[in-house]
């Protein structure tokens, strides 16, 4: 911006902002490391590997399940696995996760059941509730709505003297939404342990990511609240745990907390009830499977001399068995009971819910249930 | 004519306003290339360009308030809000602006701007998509609040809106966008807002419901007939400001009335209904008008919406009670 | 016991709460040093500190968002939106999170807040400082509505509210803070939600209100008594769930009901009382309810405020109808 | 952020970000000129400093008529003449200006009669009548939700083909709302002609800006939606007026919108209910009052010999007398018939209203207004 003083000029985000973005990666397509492995075992590596694999097998299940009409509306995941599994390893038990709707592997690796999972899908509130002992909320659908919800958790984590770290997950889109901005303008005020991880995949429904914002890149945004930004590979997964495991580090020594922007890709719909081919080429989505997250950290751990072809086959054969089970028992649900309609709107049922509870219990003693025959 | 469902009636409404008048504009997230999640604005891309119909980032604060100055300077912005559950995102913009720019500005700017929502349960859809939030509207001054049961309505009503000189919140019941089709003229007309429709003549009861009830209302009115009551069917198609006398004038005649909603019950649509019969035509009231209603609950997944959702059957029991 | 405005038993309750419970947390827009803009959080911060009592940026989504995750966690947020005319803001998270936490989860999360704003008009306050917006709430499932109508209502209610397990709107009819002063005790105690108050019998007629209505249809009552109508005075205190049984006890005495609000008339929490009675007490019913009630406008800027408000010749004038 | 690897090492926010912000400046507080002074004729030069003028009489003045009981809650804007006066000076008749509470000087300049800006806070909507010519919007009470108004009506402008921008002003404490955000994202994404003009005065109601946000600047918030941002000394009239005034141009130009931030203070409390003792030192009020917006154009006009003492008594006088003309006008205003409250609901009264209306009048003739004797 010039003006007409030469003496003084003012002084701009031109001046002070360039963006020297790359994506972090430690892991060519080929499997190559770039740079320092994590410290991460073997076994480490393998299980992080056994996730996606199975988040893989599950997504395609679920997809099938919907399209035969046993599950609801489903948002698909394959494409995400690295930038999902890779950050949600890097957290403690004890630490939260507050997933979108798109987090099926994340939550997984972080504790909820696949069965909870695809309960959820199925359109049967259990899914939602969490084990006792699992630290991830529920479903956020609404757009960035569960970015506040991580920051107060770490909040009054941090106020009550504790360590608990929270992750928020998000994509690109719910970068322009009010509850991002407000809640990581909250949490750099209070310098919370939280970790901001956001899913580039470079739509929203059909919404490119370049339409989204005129920011160059999602991790810019950090500069707005002062705090910590990070691009990285999102189809690398040791580049994001390094990246994820870093600002949790960070964030539990009080450093603050770090945006991450995790660039990836969906190869299927946004969700089943998506056609993807009104907005994107499907070269597009070839181009991406050449840096697909399973195959090159397959590469890398064939390379490394731990894991064989023979291996190989025999984990996603296992993968499928246990997923099917998680079918088996998913369709073996019963109905639950209407009571449960009511039941938990308030810790107790107040009398205008029982009276409506005992209208419907006549109605149905009367009339039949409405959804029999219908689930 | 052609033979066109709900949602093709609000898509041909939509384009017949794009052609009438340059100050049109239609906005939301995915309503350009992609036509809509539902399809809603299928075409309208190609055939107005990326000035007309335009994608926007998400974010619904910013549709409705983006619409708001738009409409003060003179335009004619038709935003969409993709589903009923993010509505609530805006909620401070209708309230704190739209709804009251005329109000006080004293009339120097007004805000013409039709707000359309896919809306209601039904459709085995995910959480958050299948609310029925239009009593938080009826209860804020300055909103007009129009939900169509029928193609032919679905376009008249868009375009009475569309001409509105204040805002309106359509609600487009999601659940019957494919249901029936109607014959629908090409040509752009209006239904006006403020009138309801009778759709059934009786002297027994009057039935008053909106939207995707109409359809359940409509047959349990017929089963009833069946059994020897008959009852008068009020589609109310605004919500806000309401027909009332049609309302009234029909329980003068019948002395008894049942109010269908999908919403929950309590502070209502049906509950403002008991309110105004109960002293428009209390003396002519033989029994307690009947509500039925969704319950005080959210909207259940989809394994038990049905449970919820009112049906045939249980608007038949309030025609009986 | 101190001799207590209704704004310093508030005061009162919160530093009962922050003294007994470690998990109690007050925050929002300048609540610490400033000691909240009406100094309803005065010296807490000089008490209890900076992890305690803690001063919020400019957002109430933010505010009300922190505390839901707060909550889920564990621990007993007071957050506070500095006027009733900023509370929209808040409204998704309210509507879409704390509302439903506890039922989308089977229980597994819940929340535990109480959100406290200063509500309601004839302050000669500003635009937006106005409003009584509770319907919006009573209409949303899962949420409990409180409104206070005198210092000793406010102190045990407010300890109820943050002992309750469910999310609190604590509206705090900011009208009367200073307007009468009462023996407060300076022991925590608990005035049990969902419990009305009876402040005066009669057998003609029943008036129901709460909060800044009180005392104006307190002194109508009293007129009324002059006149030979003899009224039973409820004051719900807890706006929903509603104490429906003293209502309907009462109207089947009675016969009459008057319902008293500050709130505009359509889809609120008037329209729902006339509905309970109509439905409850129909055949006790010998006239229509009367809504004494804010018209279907803005609240007027305060040169005109007086005209919108009920007061108590309206009231008395709904008595005598 | 260091991780383990030595070949690649994320790039981050840190790397892309250095705050090289200062605060543009073209007036020394003694009044001397730093640099080249903006386009200005002398005529202009005494225009804007007689609205400062004008501006800190009517401010002095409301605030004494609420003291008095015969004004509302007011909210005075003293030490901010300049942020106020400058921008609103750049702009064309036909540009648009969204307000705060705070922003009398601006709509003067704009053109909205000191008239009309009294008998809004006067309680009367009136106040909220803008003339017809006049292209300011009503003020917005809800922080920062003009800010997507302003945007709307430039994306309208553009879409129609025309050139007018808007300027949304706001203070540091608007920049955390939701609002801000989304508003700011759309101008970026549609390139608007807008310009964010923050008055960062250091303070939202009691909180200072430090704890606002964790962003070491405001201006550099524009970072998060690619679009320009820069600093100025909101005291320094002519640095505010060259820096919005080049805002606008390349807003008309197709180059974007820009958020300016305009450092500067209020000498008196947030609103006339506030008590600003208890969260800031007089030393810092008097601090401020020596960097004075009036005090340093006065100097400067002097200096440049276009003013003398003696002109600058009778300017003050006759403001005096003007905003003393403007209080008559005021105090003489009529009540508004109540028909007002129902008659702007809707272009056509519905049937509630009429009935509500009738209601309220056979009230009032029973039993009188409850309004007489009150206002
Ligand atoms: C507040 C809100 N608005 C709109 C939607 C509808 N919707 C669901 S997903 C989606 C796009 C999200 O894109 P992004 O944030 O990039 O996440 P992705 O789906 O790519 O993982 C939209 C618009 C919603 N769920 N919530
Ligand atoms: C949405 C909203 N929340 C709260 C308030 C109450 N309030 C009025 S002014 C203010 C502080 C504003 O600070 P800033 O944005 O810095 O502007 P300034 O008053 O300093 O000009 C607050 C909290 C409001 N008007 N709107
Ligand atoms: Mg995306
Ligand atoms: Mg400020």
């Amino acid at each position: 911006m010039a003006t007409k003083s030469k003496l003084h000029k003012p002084k701009t985000v031109a001046d002070s902002f360039k963006n020297r973005f790359e994506p972090f990666k430690l892991l060519s397509p080929e499997g190559e490391l770039l740079g320092e492995a994590p410290e991460l075992g073997n076994e480490q590596l393998l299980t992080m590997y056994r996730w996606m694999v199975e988040a893989r097998i599950f997504d395609e299940r679920a997809v099938n399940l919907q399209r035969q009409g046993r599950l609801g509306t489903f948002a698909p995941l394959s494409g995400q696995e690295a930038a999902q599994v890779g950050s949600a390893f890097a957290l403690k038990k004890s630490d939260w996760l507050f997933p979108s709707y798109r987090e099926h592997a994340a939550c997984a690796v972080h504790g909820q059941p696949w069965l909870s999972i695809l309960t959820y899908w199925g359109g049967n509130e259990e899914g939602s509730r969490m084990p006792a002992d699992v630290n991830v909320f529920p479903v956020s659908i609404p757009i960035g709505t569960q970015i506040i919800h991580a920051v107060g958790m770490s909040w009054g984590a941090k106020l009550q003297g504790k360590q608990d770290a929270a992750i928020a997950y998000f994509g690109d889109g719910g970068t322009s939404e009010g509850d991002f901005h407000e809640g990581l303008n909250f949490a750099g005020v209070y310098n919370t342990a939280t970790v901001f991880f956001c899913q580039n995949n470079f739509y929203a429904i059909s919404l490119p990511r370049s339409a989204q914002t005129a920011a160059q890149s999602i991790a810019q945004k950090a500069v707005a609240y002062g705090i910590e930004g990070v691009q990285v590979d999102g189809n690398d997964v040791l580049a994001v745990y390094a990246v994820t495991q870093e600002a949790l580090e960070r964030g539990r020594a009080g450093q603050g907390p770090t945006l991450i922007e995790a660039q990836t890709y969906r190869y299927g719909p946004h969700t089943t009830a998506d056609d993807p081919t009104r907005y994107r080429k499907s070269e597009e989505v070839e181009e991406w499977k050449v840096r697909d997250p399973i195959l090159r950290l397959r590469r890398f751990l064939l390379n490394k001399g731990i894991w064989t072809e023979a291996k190989d086959e025999a984990l996603w054969e296992e993968a499928r068995a246990r997923i099917g089970k998680v079918v088996e028992a998913y369709e073996a649900l019963p109905q639950r009971p209407v009571e449960d309609i009511f039941k938990y709107v308030f810790a107790e049922m107040p009398w205008h819910l029982r009276e409506q509870l005992d209208e419907l219990k006549r109605f149905i003693a009367e009339y039949g249930d409405p959804n029999e025959g219908h689930h | 004519m052609a033979h066109l469902t709900l949602i093709q009636a609000i898509t041909d409404g939509l384009r017949c306003a794009l052609r009438q008048d340059e100050r049109v504009v239609v906005f939301g997230e995915d309503v350009g290339e992609n036509g809509g999640v539902f399809r809603a604005t299928d075409g309208l891309f190609k055939e107005f360009g990326r000035r007309r119909v335009i994608d926007t980032p998400l974010s619904e604060g910013g549709i409705l308030g983006a619409a708001i100055g738009m409409a003060a300077y003179g335009l004619r912005p038709i935003p969409e809000i993709q589903f009923d559950g993010f509505l609530p995102m805006a909620f401070d913009q209708m309230l704190s602006h739209a709804s009251r720019l005329r109000w006080r500005s004293r009339g120097r700017f007004s805000c013409p701007l039709v707000l359309r929502v896919p809306y209601g349960a039904g459709i085995h859809a995910p959480e958050h998509h299948s609310d029925s939030p239009e009593a938080y509207y009826l209860h804020t001054p300055g909103l007009k609040v129009v939900v169509p049961s029928n193609p032919y309505d679905a376009k008249g009503l868009l375009l009475a809106a569309i001409d509105d000189p204040d805002p309106v919140l359509f609600f487009e019941p999601k659940r019957i966008y494919r249901a029936i089709r109607q014959e629908v003229p090409a040509q752009p007309y209006v239904t006006p807002l403020g009138k309801a429709q009778v759709l059934a003549q009786g002297n027994d009861v009057t039935v008053v419901s909106f939207g995707s009830m109409m359809p359940l209302a409509k047959r349990a009115v017929e089963r009833a007939s069946a059994l020897g009551i008959k009852a008068d069917l009020i589609d109310v198609r605004t919500v806000w400001p309401l027909d009332v006398e049609a309302i009234t004038r029909s329980v003068a005649k019948t002395g008894r009335c049942v109010v269908v909603q999908e919403a929950p019950r309590t502070a209502s649509f049906g509950s403002e209904i008991v309110a105004l019969v109960h002293e428009k035509a209390f003396d002519a009231l033989r029994s307690p008008v009947v509500r039925v209603a969704g319950f005080d609950t959210a909207v259940p997944y989809y394994r038990m919406e049905n449970d919820y959702l009112p049906n045939e059957a249980r608007i038949l029991a309030g025609i009986q009670k």
